[in-house]
């Protein structure tokens, strides 16, 4: 070592990222550049990764302020698909108000929405087959809400109720489907993203066309498992959608904590030579074009890509939690990326294949919907006052074939 | 003296110490700003500025091995794991390095560390917010492990692990978080207000790590408990009249193997009980202790009442807690020949 | 038959399984072309290809997650851990995730997955080459735990753990790779040819889960042990004349309750023999399973012998290791007042 | 879901990276374009990671064919610190020689050498000051032996005998030395990296002017914990400087395996903001320019560098590996960075300040050096023969104080 002591230098001081705002600050985003929609290019999709390292940085954006759809990611969807988009998103907001007031009334312990994210996963679901398989965080209802799965299951699983599909072992909200192409949900962060590039590379050892999906928050890009996925994502160049949704938010901690101020987390996957793109969480069009792009590349066989689905946590983290205590109440208002409902509504009504009076319609088809399901379900019970499956379900499924340990436990509990 | 439940008592025995040596550092998952998820660092961050208390990425092997370096540098970290669920990807760090560092350097680098973590069942979290890991700590050679099971004890322990020149695991039994809970989930909750334990110094004290607490004496049988069973296992006691001597343990490793061990002896029965799996799980270690050093004293079978070896089940969870009827049910079993 | 030791046993049992069904794959550090660094699966690239038996990158939690989202696809992977010891980084995914998939997904997914990794000491490898993690797998609902301890066992239960719908935790004692290890390392090294246990079948059979098997039979006093501590055993038993029944466990977990009740209710004695660190180590809970089963048939104290509560020393790793000299002490104590 | 049924794609394959040559090939790599010495910038220390994208991709150089020192990171050493580097790579490779020889004649249990990596870790050293901290992997010797570390200590820890300071309790070459600002080498991969990180973080929160520096392989960055430390470095700035030695191999595994073929181990360092520069390993006064330039970013206040330092590992992984079964035994010769000591050596030759004479002398001195510690350590003991410290080591410092457990179970033992 050399030999030079180091009195001279000046104190180190430990940096800690701080958001903008804090309650009582007037949120203002005016310095945050937003790309105007249409902007950039759309590459091949057997592009390398180092070729449109630019897609990392910007956020591909297709609905401009007029509600129409502009630039090469534009044009991939048909009006009616873009209604049936539409009332996917609508569904979703309708289920979260529901089950949320659902909580409050006591009839369940939890509850997580994904107001003003509903985009994400309603629009991803479409550029999936049959078959393939997403792995997601508690945030992606919209993957399910979007296809057929019975409402009155979800709501059963919400309930912990006599007819939870999941026997009520499970929290609320950690549904499962493999019909469904919905992994478990876990209530561990990231190990799910990992699962989902392994499941990717088994259907590559088989010969197979299925894809993957992995989802992760912008948070939970810090835990250790997003960066199991991206190696073994990278080595092996797995069929998978590397999906981030960046929400802002990590329950009280901003996307700072978790990367720093400085890059994007879309450009981590530029050093493992995965190709990234970000894109416009709250612009259906925009996410239904990226993530059809991903999905292609995947089944092309050109391996994996990572998206960064920009957006805003509008809602509290879960019913456990109240937002007010650390960010203003305007933020969400203020967050330029606006509504995706609103966006989405707008340009079907600029198109003139829309109407606000067919949009209250919806909505209140919608609510029935849920309300009704709702209904359904509670034929079934609720978490607090029952019935429940048996007590002896408790000791099923631990294994395929319960052990002798067990069955003395069973029977000592007398069930 | 003050009323506190034990999150205050737990922020108290933080701010107490973050005042006394400013070698003392407290991070986490939202600990910082917004004081912690269940408000255990809330006011910290004001108080003693952002470079002593703040929020960490979502990464618990980084919030571990951070502080094993910031702790060989010389400081006391004092970091929170969310929930005591989330800290299987920090395991490796706590179990590999944080216990092995000062054997493996032979002193020459030491890791003075707390991890806190709240624990166990009983509030509907499901099974991963529930997990009680004490056992997987126990097993572990150079780590210590810590449950209190109320403010007065939460506070002087908290303190001491801090004070402690070694990594200490400290479990807060959640469902204790604002009042003993006697296992009776459809009776009114009882506040720490309430409670004798309830009364915390506000300035500095200690409740030294690896003594047991005896909590009722009794003659007829002995029961080993720590965290949120202590009180199950009281009104267990009430309930059936067994004249039992509820030994609160405190500390699982260094474990008080003399009280225990004075107490079996004395009442030739011994019933454990905890709320972590039963197979393997730190109950099965009393078993050990108990068998080699009160064998020739006792009566009958030691009796093992805690969870049960599945994952903790959402609906289900007042069937798997080993409640004040289960508890109750081995006090009278272990006493039926006497 | 053919004489193989325990790697090529190993070895064979992954071969015949991936002849079987395609489904089966195996990886981990090293594992492809090189073969493994203790060679368990050299060869198997160049039979099956590498997408069926591949290196992959160094991270145990990748290994294990990805071979979860394998095994939920539908494959059966056997992956390797290059030793025991590397675990941790991957036993997040192990105890919260493939433990739990089956229960919580309601059987919608299982991850019928084995994890194979040398286990235990005696080769010089200090403290991050020797550890002995069973007792953290057996107290997490939802794994299985086995450990073979001759090659005619290796093979079979690593064909059957394959076939598992579970995921199985594979832990093969190292020392035993080459032969049976009676714990003197001062005498020469006896070859699996030299060991009946060696006799090994080239092709499919399996020997099952769950079962222990008696290694030895005998009156005075049962011994449980498992792995190389089997060996150990039975050389303490000759050597001090003691007429002691030794159960081989195989499985940790399910465990074999049946036989090993038979057995103390009928020796009224046992001794519980393993090298992992004694507290709350996996001789805790037979020490408990004995207490519940066979408490009236006691007719002295229990007695664990296993390596110390500190990590493995590598100059004194002969100290350490519960070797013959020490089980035979514990043999003697426990039948000193018979 | 799309209702589209996927039966028309493709069957998916598994990729497998493979290394260019195995055992039987003739090693050529001609196709491997190595930048010329003194091409690139040398940028200020508080340069944004963005701004120097192209420096992790590159490979920074110094020293020509002709042995000259160019560019703009030349000049930063005098001829006799020079001398001082290549006499410690010497001594390095004399004590490497010397333990591996030791290792086969059953003095010890296990060596690891570090052959053809010597200029890293014994430049790097340079750049570092009395107090800053070394988080190392067991390759690291270079650090210690260009430092005053007593020799004869290290050949005590290697043998395990009586007067190990470590008491004989880990591993051969798992040196400790708060001292020497070499912390306690961990068998576990990887679970330095980020403890580096956290001493950085603690100098910084103390006010304090040291810094910390954390080492890694090419194949251990495939461990989570090189991503905590990224994620946490990043978002505290810390005082660190993260290394990466890239020697092309981990035990049997190319680093392919770790990285899919794709972008470089610097570059993963630009997703988190982090500067990241890749540089010539076999070049002693790259490596001592680049960690100088790192450690001055570092203490003055600008937070992580992270550097890959590209080298090959010319011998086996471990006195436990042979690699003639998994690469050509030409390979490490046809690798195109030469060696460390030869390149050090021609350069100061060219400039008149060292002779082949000198080096052989200079050799033969370094020898004896260590064949003298190599005697002095013997007189207390080797591991088969012993001594060693007494069985009742092995119960102390598990903790500060033994508790009654333990103390019951070394009278037990009765030592
Ligand atoms: C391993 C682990 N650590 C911590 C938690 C607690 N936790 C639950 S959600 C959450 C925040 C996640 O934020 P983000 O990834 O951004 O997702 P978002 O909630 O914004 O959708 C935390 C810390 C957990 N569930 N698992
Ligand atoms: C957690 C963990 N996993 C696996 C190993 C086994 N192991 C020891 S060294 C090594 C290769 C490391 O390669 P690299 O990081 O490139 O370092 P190098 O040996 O080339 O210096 C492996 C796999 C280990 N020590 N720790
Ligand atoms: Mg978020
Ligand atoms: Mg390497």
């Amino acid at each position: 070592m050399s030999p030079k002591n180091g009195s001279d230098d000046k104190p180190l001081e430990l940096y800690v990222p701080e958001p903008e705002f804090r309650p009582g600050d007037k949120p203002d985003f005016s310095n945050v550049t937003i790309p105007q929609a249409g902007e950039g290019e759309r590459p091949p999709i057997d592009v390398p990764a180092d070729d449109i390292r630019k897609l990392a940085y910007t956020i591909i954006r297709v609905m401009n302020r007029n509600g129409e759809a502009v630039g090469p990611w534009a044009g991939e969807l048909s009006d009616e698909r873009v209604k049936e988009g539409l009332e996917d998103m609508m569904r979703v907001r309708a289920f979260d108000a529901r089950m949320q007031m659902a909580q409050r009334q006591g009839k369940t312990s939890f509850y997580m929405q994904c107001l003003g994210e509903e985009a994400i996963a309603c629009a991803f679901s479409k550029a999936l087959r049959p078959g393939d398989m997403n792995f997601p965080t508690y945030r992606q209802q919209g993957l399910l809400l979007s296809s057929d799965y019975p409402l009155v299951d979800m709501i059963n699983q919400i309930y912990s109720n006599s007819a939870d599909p999941l026997n009520g072992r499970q929290l609320p909200i950690m549904y499962t489907s493999k019909e469904h192409g919905f992994f478990t949900i876990s209530g561990n962060l990231a190990t799910q993203f990992i699962q989902g590039v392994g499941w990717a590379m088994a259907s590559a050892i088989k010969g197979d066309t299925k894809i993957a999906a992995s989802w992760i928050g912008d948070g939970s890009t810090a835990e250790s498992d997003f960066h199991s996925a991206l190696v073994f994502a990278s080595t092996y160049r797995a069929p998978v959608v590397l999906n981030i949704v960046n929400n802002q938010w990590a329950i009280s901690t901003y996307q700072g904590i978790a990367r720093g101020k400085a890059a994007t987390f879309a450009s981590r996957a530029l050093g493992f030579g995965i190709p990234a793109l970000r894109v416009d969480g709250n612009d259906y069009l925009a996410v239904y074009a990226v993530s059809k792009w991903a999905a292609d590349r995947a089944r092309a066989g050109h391996g994996p890509t990572l998206i960064e689905h920009v957006t805003y946590r509008a809602g509290a983290h879960s019913t456990s939690d109240d937002p007010s205590a650390y960010r203003p109440k305007e933020e969400s208002d203020a967050w330029p990326l606006g509504d995706p409902v609103e966006r989405l509504k707008n340009y079907l009504i600029a198109r003139g294949a829309w109407s606000e009076a067919q949009h209250v319609q919806a909505r209140e088809m919608l609510e029935a919907q849920v309300a009704e399901a709702q209904k359904q379900a509670e034929k079934n019970g609720t978490l607090h006052d029952g019935p429940h499956s048996s007590p002896r379900e408790m000791f099923e499924d631990v294994f395929a074939e319960t052990p002798l340990h067990l069955r003395r436990q069973r029977q000592e509990a007398g069930v | 003296m003050a009323r506190m439940t034990m999150i205050q008592a737990v922020r108290s025995a933080m701010d107490v110490s973050m005042g006394r040596d400013d070698n003392v550092v407290v991070y986490g998952e939202d600990v910082g700003f917004f004081g912690g998820v269940f408000r255990c660092t809330e006011g910290l961050q004001k108080k003693y500025g952002a470079n002593r208390c703040f929020d960490s990425p979502i990464n618990e092997s980084g919030i571990i091995g951070s502080a094993i370096g910031m702790a060989a540098y010389g400081l006391r970290p004092c970091v929170e794991i969310q929930f005591a669920d989330y800290m299987y990807p920090g395991y490796d760090q706590i179990t590999q390095e944080a216990a092995r560092i000062r054997y493996r350097s032979n002193n020459d680098f030491t890791v003075p560390m707390v991890v806190r973590m709240p624990t166990g069942g009983g509030i509907f979290g499901g099974q991963t917010h529930s997990q009680s890991p004490e056992a997987l700590f126990a097993h572990v050679a150079g780590i210590k492990t810590v449950i209190p099971s109320n403010p007065y004890d939460a506070k002087g322990l908290l303190i001491a692990s801090i004070e402690d020149d070694d990594p200490v695991m400290f479990l807060e039994p959640k469902r204790l978080y604002n009042g003993p809970f006697d296992g009776h989930h459809d009776r009114p909750i009882m506040p720490w207000s309430k409670h004798d334990a309830g009364e915390v110094p506000e300035d500095y004290y200690t409740v030294p790590i690896g003594k047991a607490a005896v909590r009722r004496e009794g003659e007829e049988v002995t029961v080993l408990a720590y965290g949120t069973m202590v009180y199950v296992a009281e009104t267990a006691a009430k309930e059936t009249g067994v004249d039992a001597e509820i030994i609160d343990l405190r500390t699982i490793l260094p474990l008080d193997l003399e009280t225990i061990e004075a107490s079996v002896r004395k009442t030739g029965r011994c019933v454990i009980v905890h709320e972590a799996t039963k197979t393997c799980g730190f109950g099965a270690e009393l078993m050990a202790v108990v068998m080699e050093g009160c064998f020739d004293h006792l009566e009958a079978e030691v009796i093992r009442v805690t969870g049960y070896d599945t994952p903790y089940p959402h609906a289900h969870e007042w069937d798997y807690f080993p409640g004040p009827a289960r508890v109750g049910a081995a006090l009278k079993k272990v006493m039926e020949n006497a």
